[in-house]
């Protein structure tokens, strides 16, 4: 379905092929699956944990797993972010509000 | 809308909404098998054109660098609504100037933590330099970096001072900084505009060795100033939040 | 394997919205609409994957190596700061809401009906 | 220089907005200098964007950022094409942001430059919105507006109405933009693009399959919730009675409508060909508008809070307006245009009036300020001629618009839009007629109070401190010509045909591909059906007049409700409704979102079954 990728562009598709530089695909599939699996019980921890602040900190482990699962996805970059943001500064912040909201509480 | 009523009606509904997606979802190429030609033609082209051997930054800064100029914005955006949300307002002053959050002050954090934050904040502030100004070469960047230099920021103030935290970072400052990152990205892609080019357009030398920390023109200057407005954006937010917590006493209404 | 991964995407957008639905704490929604997007960002990555190829950086590896697609990974990247964007926004109106209501359960933060 | 303006025109706010944040302790003592710089930056947006307009008649502008034009028909780059629709959209909002900042001029007691920081990202965004033919670029450009949204609603956080509205609106909207990224995704998957032009080109000339629908539903989701279409409409009331007033006038007046050419742009550049069915899609939508309508304007006549009246009102619109592009006729999409811009010129200077009884006399309450606006003859005057441009009086656009809508529907074999639109008219011009009719000349009774709305409306108490013995020039003026602007519109000669081209051309597919992807100028774009002419009939003048007429007639029965002989006392109208009407509304956004999802899954089903 997609255009005709002619001349000089057209030798880039996607190789079955192992090259010196990537993991075994096998054993890479079997991390993603394994991965996979786990942040889909990640998300569903974090979403049924009902107390914020535990679930604050389950966030923060899911967003562990989502960097480490966006690494086997090929993707450093986002690796980075998931780890500097979804696990990092995301708790933080929400850390934060929480011990605003419990300071008024007491 | 009882709880049970709406849980009823989500649960049909959800059923029927992901039985529709997953009707879409299934009928895609399947994982590992990305069709192109997008990326596939800036993988072959990006190197080339740009000096840059990441090519995600490549992609960020250059091929859709109008994209982050949104981003950034979005994120001044955000930063500005954290401001006028969280102001002073007229019936709160600020009081207790407690220096911990969590817990009474003095007895939150051991002297333990205060000294490894303040060992760390260095090293943490050198990290986030290195990401900010390596995004040409290495899965880095200006936001990334960013992030990590405003880290640097909250170390302080877990090592326990909060108000040397405001006396680094006052409101002000760090609100002009972020605007001056936000602004710069901006400017630069302007000043291509002025030299006659199209907006965005990478109009300094690319360098000569693909991947050295000078190379690829404006993508490096770019992902500079992004880093500067990440970390000022992402050290307003904090210091408004802690100081919320710390600081602000309300006499408003409580039902 | 094959669609394993969209499954996934599926699932967490679904518990996500679920949370968000069932919710009596504001910044529990928060968290669960944080779930919600982070599917976007396991459908962006797994959209662009391929198999066998290397991440997209040429700085020790030959050019031309079968890599993944970069420009999913720079849209993820945007993403991920829209998502701490708009948290951070959230958060800051779930302070105020708590200072103005006393409260911080959907069901009672309400003002307008009707 | 003239080559760049799509692109200064969205740079230029935001470089604007960056410097005065950056250089708040110069401003924030200097008042009228910020005013001034907020002023001035949104009248050069609205300079470019005119200047623009001129060049795209013709046929869409392309602009590739970096200048990256395609290679063998793969977009590399993202483009701005800035057509007829999309420039003229993007200048609306240029006017309404200009008229609001310069309502705005010394309005708020305590203000630093927040709110002009604001308004220019949320100008920024809106152009941006309307010019990209990307649509990653879209979904940022949606983000840009809907976190300056957000942040612009909860300007008073001092209250509670505001949080409340800024956080339903927040995660409702929020939950749709996900939703629309994830659509973004799911074509990226199959075609490996995200110019709309190539996906468009990649996916047409293929039977379409659930991957195509699924897209479709996704993408157009977000937009369905920012444009406010049952079952997706309850954030928008909650949010635009509690926004400061010069903000309502941009929600109401442009960024809802802003969401439907959404659903245009996408559904004429990506998905049209590839699609079919049209009969299908028409059916869908044009549910959906109908239902919107009717439910809006049901909402909006039980209102006793003013902005929130209006709020409404804009809900029952937006819904006239869909379906007018639901048609996916050419004079059914010229009606909608010209029914968008009349509408955004009245009701914007129906909420500035608001927002100057809201400065003098200190209340949006219907009841209570019954007969006490007879002082502000000026203001009333004002708001009484918005009132009939809201009604669709003959020779306002609102009229010409609502008349082709209905027009193009018949001609389609489907009176049955004409009676609903004229229903949906009626109840709103009756609600607004009320409103003058009792605010500003004192006519009849107060109408009966409910105790609940009558709470909420007093929650909203002075935007304004100062000097509110008078109201200044600055606040009438733009009022003043908003609503006479929109007649002004109505009676430009041969609006009609320069619209209906313009139309024609955003209709055609294969012509804006080509533009974009090979740089081809087409001179004559091809019409999806035979374009009826837009003109101007005995029997649609003789249906405006009727339904003024009716409307005043409603107003005046419900000023005079307790007088009328034949009632009992005491009976008020519509009592039993009010009951399930609330538990709808309910201010909880877990239903909404609820609401969300089951609406989805309805609206993704019934295409579902049509296409599959």
């Amino acid at each position: 379905m997609t255009p005709a990728v002619p001349g000089a562009l057209a030798a880039a598709a996607p190789l079955a092929a192992v090259t010196p530089y990537t993991v075994q695909p096998a054993l890479m599939e079997t991390l993603q699956v394994l991965l996979l699996i786990l942040v889909a019980a990640g998300a569903t921890v974090v979403a049924l944990t009902r107390v914020p602040v535990r679930q604050a900190v389950a966030l923060s482990a899911y967003g562990l797993l989502l960097a480490v699962l966006f690494l086997a996805f090929q993707a450093p970059d986002v690796t980075l972010s998931e780890l500097v943001v979804g696990a990092v500064a995301l708790p933080v912040l929400l850390l934060l509000a929480l011990a605003r909201v419990r300071r008024r509480e007491k | 809308m009882t709880p049970a009523l709406r849980r009823g009606l989500f649960l049909v509904g959800i059923a029927g909404f992901l039985a529709f997606y997953l009707w879409g979802l299934t009928r895609l190429p399947g994982f590992g098998r990305y069709p192109g030609p997008y990326g596939f033609v800036i993988n072959r082209i990006a190197v080339g054109e740009t000096n840059a051997t990441g090519v995600v930054s490549a992609v960020n800064f250059e091929y859709r660098g109008f994209d982050t100029v949104g981003e950034e914005f979005i994120l001044f955006a955000a930063a500005t609504g954290v401001a006028t949300v969280l102001r002073h307002l007229r019936d709160e002053q600020e009081g207790g100037g407690s220096e911990t959050v969590f817990g009474e002050p003095s007895s939150g954090t051991t002297d333990a933590v205060r000294l490894a934050s303040l060992v760390f904040v260095g090293p943490v502030a050198l990290f986030g330099w290195f990401l900010a100004s390596h995004a040409q070469t290495s899965p880095s960047g200006g936001f990334q970096g960013g992030v990590v230099l405003a880290t640097a920021f909250v170390l302080i103030y877990l090592a326990g001072q909060f108000l040397s935290f405001r006396r680094i970072s006052p409101a002000d400052l760090t609100d002009s900084v972020g605007s001056v990152g936000a602004a710069g990205f901006a400017a630069i892609g302007l000043t291509a505009v002025v030299l006659g080019f199209a907006y965005l357009y990478n109009f300094l030398p690319l360098g000569t060795v693909p991947g050295a920390v000078s190379s690829s023109g404006t993508i490096a200057l770019i992902s500079f100033f992004v880093g500067i407005e990440v970390a000022a954006a992402f050290i307003l937010i904090v210091g408004e939040l802690v100081e919320q917590t710390l600081l602000i006493r309300t006499a408003g209404r409580q039902s | 394997m094959s669609y394993l991964p969209f499954f996934v995407v599926a699932w967490i957008l679904g518990v996500g919205l679920y949370g968000i639905v069932t919710s009596r704490h504001l910044v529990h929604q928060i968290i669960c609409l944080i779930v919600v997007q982070s599917s976007t960002y396991v459908l962006l990555l797994g959209v662009g994957y391929v198999t066998g190829a290397v991440a997209p950086y040429f700085y020790d590896i030959p050019l031309h190596t079968p890599a993944v697609d970069p420009v999913v990974q720079a849209l993820a990247l945007t993403d991920v700061v829209v998502e701490a964007a708009v948290t951070a926004l959230l958060l800051a109106f779930a302070i105020q809401a708590h200072k103005r209501f006393g409260t911080l359960d959907p069901h009672e933060l309400v003002e307008l009906k009707g | 220089m003239v080559d760049q303006l799509p692109v200064l025109s969205v740079v230029v706010p935001l470089l604007v907005a960056a410097g005065i944040a950056a250089c708040g302790w110069v401003l924030r003592p200097r008042r009228r200098l910020l005013d001034a710089i907020g002023i001035a930056t949104c009248a050069g947006v609205v300079a470019m964007l005119a200047v623009l307009m001129t060049r795209v008649v013709r046929g869409d502008e392309v602009y590739w950022f970096a200048g990256f034009r395609p290679h063998h028909d793969i977009a590399i780059g993202i483009d701005f094409a800035a057509g007829s629709l999309s420039t003229g959209l993007a200048c609306l909002a240029g006017v309404l942001v200009l008229s609001s900042m310069i309502f705005s001029w010394r309005y708020f007691d305590e203000v630093s430059t927040y709110f002009h920081s604001l308004m220019l990202t949320f100008l920024a965004g809106m152009v941006g919105f309307c010019l990209t033919g990307d649509v990653f670029d879209l979904f940022v450009w949606f983000e840009l507006m809907g976190v300056s949204a957000y942040a612009l609603t909860a300007y008073r956080p001092e209250e509670r109405g505001p949080l409340q509205g800024a956080l339903n609106f927040a995660i409702t909207n929020s939950v749709g933009a996900y939703l629309m990224l994830s659509g973004i995704a799911v074509v990226y998957g199959r075609t490996g693009a995200l110019n709309m032009a190539q996906i468009g080109a990649s996916l047409s000339g293929h039977r379409p399959d659930g991957l195509v629908v699924v897209a479709f539903v996704l993408i157009i989701s977000g937009l369905l919730i920012k444009s406010a279409i049952v079952p997706f409409q309850f954030w928008l009331a909650d949010a635009h009675a509690v926004a400061p007033t010069p903000v309502c006038v941009l929600f109401s007046g442009v960024m809802v409508e802003l969401g439907l050419y959404g659903i245009g742009r996408v559904y004429w550049s990506m998905f049209g060909d590839a699609l079919g069915h049209r009969a299908a899609i028409t059916s869908v939508l044009e549910v959906l508008g109908l239902a919107t309508a009717v439910v809006g304007a049901l909402f909006c006549f039980r209102e006793r809070h003013i902005k929130r009246l209006l709020a409404f009102s804009t809900i029952s619109h937006s819904g006239l307006f869909l379906t007018g592009i639901a048609l996916l006729t050419p004079l059914g999409l010229t009606g909608a245009v010209v029914y968008v811009i009349g509408h955004a010129l009245v009701k914007a200077a129906l909420f500035l009036c608001v927002g100057i009884v809201l400065h003098r006399l200190g209340s949006v309450n219907e009841s209570w300020l019954h007969g006490r606006g007879r002082q502000l003859r000026v203001t009333g005057l004002i708001f009484t001629v918005a009132a009939f441009g809201l009604a669709d009086m003959p020779a306002f656009a609102t009229w010409l618009g609502k008349g082709w809508i209905e027009d193009s529907g018949e001609a389609l074999g489907q009176p049955w839009i004409t009676v609903i639109f004229v229903a949906a008219s009626i109840l709103v011009g009756g609600a607004v007629f009320r409103v003058a009719g009792g605010v500003f000349y004192g006519i009849g009774d107060p109408p009966g109070e409910d105790p609940a709305m009558a709470a909420e409306a007093d929650e909203e108490t002075g935007e304004t401190a100062a000097g509110r013995g008078h109201t200044p020039l600055s606040m009438l003026g733009p009022a003043a010509v908003l609503a006479l602007g929109s007649l002004a519109v109505g009676l430009i000669p041969k609006l009609g045909n320069a619209v209906e081209a313009a139309v024609v051309r955003f209709q055609d597919e294969p012509t804006y591909n080509a533009t974009v992807l090979h740089g081809i100028r087409v001179a004559h774009p091809v019409a999806l059906s035979p374009p009826e002419p837009a003109v101007v009939t005995l029997p649609s003048l003789l249906t405006g007049f009727g339904s003024v007429a009716v409307s005043i007639a409603l107003a005046l029965v419900a000023l005079y409700w307790r007088r009328l002989p034949v009632v009992r006392r005491g009976l008020e109208p519509g009592a039993g409704f009010a009951g399930v009407m609330r538990g709808l509304q309910s201010g909880v956004v877990n239903d909404y979102v609820t609401w969300i999802v089951f609406g989805l899954a309805c609206i993704g089903g019934a295409l579902a079954l049509a296409v599959r």
